[in-house]
């Protein structure tokens, strides 16, 4: 795949400076993923009013700077609001590159949009956003369904 | 529309040649099927043009072997009506499917002195023996389910043996030997009620008719891809995720792992959890295109072909003199596979015989040696169908026959 | 003679495709090798001619295929030096080749808590679970040998590693990440002097040197066709023929019995017990050709090309900024495979940059997490070579490099 | 491959009237031989001096009628004789079709020299020989080594 549209300028500058980074306390919720084909790993942290979401965590340039967009992006939120934003992402990127994305939704996150044409990225794009909605989980705030995330 | 036999044997490369300088008469598809121009072209598009490895590269090759696997994986998932692509899982035949679920399954279940495991006297080898060593292993009790004069599971000792000990009970959805269709409803229900799980092995049901593992009643089934129209080397386990999703591996090594460490592994889900090593890549795309083949033709048009085909083959064999068949004689709930003995020869020479003939049967005990037991017999002759096969060739069979008999007079 | 790399490459369709307007530079042969022509019109032949099943037939088609297929037996045994065809047991990959020792072996040798089992942090994942899971199941412990900073086995601790309770020690011959060729002489002969047994896994040393089994000092060894030029489906196992004959079989049902009843079940020898059900038949014809058309080249031919691109590689990545190399930095007890590091940009973004350019690496894990973890990175950039690779691909991955630390300044 | 060679009258004559068939007493070794791929079995009883070699089975046209052919040949030989027919016979079966087989040998069992081309029923017409071998060596005499057959 060519890559046009994967390494975008907002992409590349959110991973060399991440938005937010490091594990925080207090926290109400705490989830730590992996993504066994790369070893991509995050750890993310909420607090059960979104008033912090902090996360740690190594892998690629995509993995890391979709961590930083999602602290910009849902931290201060209402859980009605994040589980709206959450949704939008995953749907851009599970759409294979088919999905308009909504900026006035999406912010930042838009920038993701080529990663979907990228089967092998998807799972780097998502793994914070997995463990932000396992974090919220255990937090005790419901985010959404649970897409099908092949492993 | 009728069903175009010729038109389908057109595109099987090995149907026009020669055996023994008589044209191929080919009737052993239940041991192995042949494979059309399609499925043979998919494979060798694949080889030359995007061969990579699976699930473990970013680059352009490994992507697109990786989407043409996981691809299969859905086309195979559709075909028997499993509703998610995860619960389908590429094993190298059917007989590592039954012993991935022998172990597995034994494991989670923590089968032990006490417990039973039921199967029936109408298995293939593969559907036994990963059992008997399961027993072995675990203490637990083998019984199994008699076979009928007529070649039918014989249920009139169900309610005794499926019982509140009864763990697992594995049975095959068409014999091998006999041909025989079995309805295991009324099984699948009582063993439910106990809690017991359910296999069954359709590795001769599922290339010859529709099969939906919504409406079977089964917790597994395995199938093998070199039975219907695809390559050797590639078989599926199919198991209700729920199921899957408990169970410990079996094989274990690269690809089914969550994480590991010298000192400890964790596993991913399925169906990768159960494919350890690199798989059988190009077969698995392969069986994909045989599926699509099938899918083309329709399961029930070849099944109303091979059903016409028996109908034919039960009447012609049973106007030859000495010829005495094993299993259902009419085609009701029996499928095109059909054994028998000709009197007076055994069944390696009926088979050599017919080979210098061209006609290909098989002969022996057909990895079922309990039902030739169950029928006296060391060794039957097998006639097997498939969608190529035509009239005339049941016909060429009946000639053959005469000539067995001329020669061991 | 010189080793003719354009004519080798010409046998190989896939390397005239372009990626992302690219030629194709494959360096991921450490994962999958590509396959020449000549092993792609065997296989067809055979499925286009011979299809039968195998070991069950007395007619034609099925006699053919069995002689194909005991012919790559015959071929295969010969390779790895092998005097009785007999050792050679086919499966469908190295990662079942080595489950099957483990189980099996465990078995015969009845492990138990107190008894140990040796690996090393250099293993791929094959060679670390099934025996982690082995000593779950039996209650033995499993033992390892570390890896020096310059990627080699670690042997300092050998004495205190291989004792009187040493059972099994399973070693990789060639490292799959480092790239290390290990020399297992000493260890083997301690083993052996305890009793114990020794496993190499050979899936990165078969095709790429030649290996004598003779002079190996292994019991078993492991390989696997799809790295060799063959296809994916198949792979070997081969094992001293007294052991193999002494061992219970792992997978059961068809093909593997020398007769069933439904009570009790006895084995047929080696290799058939360790074979059931329907094998990978045209797969193992592949891997019969694929052994042709090493042997015509040599294996030390291949041998020494691979170590000229690899010094090649060696040099012109010391010269790349910002790149550190995990393994030996020099050709001498190595192979051709280089993982290495990027400063500051993690390996799925170099490898998906170096596809953008046609050159495809592989980048993660590689299925040895333990080797990532003993170098403190998660991941590896990893470039590996074959008898296709030229200097010109290598000058390309270097070229790709530099394009790498552009985009990620 | 076509019959020619293979249903030779010979074996056909011995397979429809085979000499010395069924099991007798007193014998001093026995064993039974099974071929696993086809199912055809055969047991062997022989008297130390081969005054006589009994056997029944179950089996195709070959291996029956090289029952029968066997007694005919061994019985009442010294085990040097029997030893260098054993061998002749097994050189024969494995030869693929290019061994010319010795008449004064060999006997009726040059009629078994069309079976060396079919590798499907060379075991068939092993099976009692190899039966017979190890029943010989049961009664405590060798006649021969073992050659590698293929199961
Ligand atoms: C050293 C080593 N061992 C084992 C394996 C497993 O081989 P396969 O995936 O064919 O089972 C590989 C390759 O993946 C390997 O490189
Ligand atoms: C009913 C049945 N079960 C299991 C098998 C085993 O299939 P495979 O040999 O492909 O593992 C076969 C065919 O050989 C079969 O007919």
């Amino acid at each position: 795949m060519m890559l046009d549209g994967l390494y975008q300028e907002i992409i590349l500058d959110h991973y060399k400076h991440p938005h937010g980074r490091g594990l925080r306390d207090p926290f109400d919720g705490e989830a730590h993923h992996v993504n066994p084909t790369c070893g991509d790993e995050i750890t993310v942290r909420v607090s059960a009013d979104f008033s912090d979401i902090s996360y740690d965590g190594l892998g690629c340039s995509i993995s890391q700077a979709s961590a930083s967009v999602l602290h910009e992006l849902l931290r201060g939120r209402d859980a009605d609001e994040i589980a709206g934003i959450h949704e939008a992402f995953v749907t851009l990127m599970q759409g294979r590159g088919q999905v308009e994305p909504d900026e006035d939704v999406l912010g930042d996150a838009v920038a993701f949009a080529g990663v979907a044409k990228f089967p092998a990225r998807v799972k780097c794009a998502l793994l914070p956003w997995m463990a932000f909605k396992d974090a919220a989980a255990r937090a005790g705030v419901d985010v959404g369904a649970a897409p099908e995330v092949k492993a | 529309m009728t069903f175009d036999v010729a038109r389908v044997r057109a595109d099987f490369p090995i149907l026009s040649r020669e055996v023994n300088g008589h044209p191929l008469v080919y009737l052993d598809s239940a041991n192995t099927s042949q494979k059309p121009r399609q499925v043979l072209e998919v494979m060798r598009e694949h080889n030359e043009r995007h061969n990579g490895n699976v699930s473990r590269s970013v680059h352009t090759l490994g992507t697109e072997a990786t989407s043409a696997y996981e691809e299969a994986r859905g086309k195979i998932a559709a075909f028997v009506g499993a509703t998610n692509p995860d619960e389908i899982v590429f094993t190298k035949n059917s007989t590592e499917a039954i012993n991935l679920v022998a172990h597995s399954l034994g494991r989670h279940l923590s089968l032990k002195p006490g417990d039973e495991v039921v199967i029936s006297e109408m298995e293939h080898h593969s559907n036994i023996v990963p059992w008997q060593l399961l027993c072995e292993r675990t203490g637990a009790t083998l019984r199994w389910f008699g076979v009928t004069d007529d070649g039918r599971l014989d249920e009139s000792a169900l309610e005794s043996l499926i019982n509140e000990r009864t763990k697992i009970v594995s049975l095959v959805h068409m014999s091998n030997t006999l041909g025989t269709i079995n309805d295991v409803a009324a099984i699948a229900e009582r063993a439910r009620s106990f809690g017991a799980l359910v296999m069954l092995d359709c590795s001769q049901s599922v290339p010859h008719l529709p099969v939906d593992v919504r409406t079977l009643g089964a917790d597994f089934i395995a199938f093998t891809g070199h039975k219907m129209l695809g390559p050797t080397g590639i078989g599926v386990l199919w198991g209700r995720y729920e199921l899957l999703a408990e169970m410990p591996p079996f094989l274990a090594g690269g690809s089914m792992i969550e994480t590991v460490t010298m000192a400890r592994t964790t596993y991913a889900p399925p169906p990768a959890r159960f494919e350890a090593g690199t798989p059988p890549i190009a077969e698995a795309i392969g069986l994909g295109a045989a599926v699509d083949y099938l899918n083309a033709l329709g399961m029930d048009a070849v099944h109303r072909h091979e059903q016409d085909i028996t109908s034919y083959a039960l009447k012609v064999l049973a106007d030859v003199p000495g010829v005495r068949l094993f299993g259902p004689t009419t085609p009701e709930g029996r499928g095109g596979t059909l054994s028998f003995d000709v009197d007076g020869v055994h069944p390696h020479d009926v088979g050599q015989v017919l080979d210098a003939l061209g006609v290909e049967v098989r002969v022996g005990h057909h990895c079922a040696k309990p039902v030739c037991a169950r029928f006296g017999v060391p060794a039957m002759t097998r006639a097997s169908f498939y969608l190529y096969t035509t009239t005339d060739e049941i016909d060429a069979l009946a000639r053959g026959l005469d000539q067995v008999r001329k020669v061991f007079a």
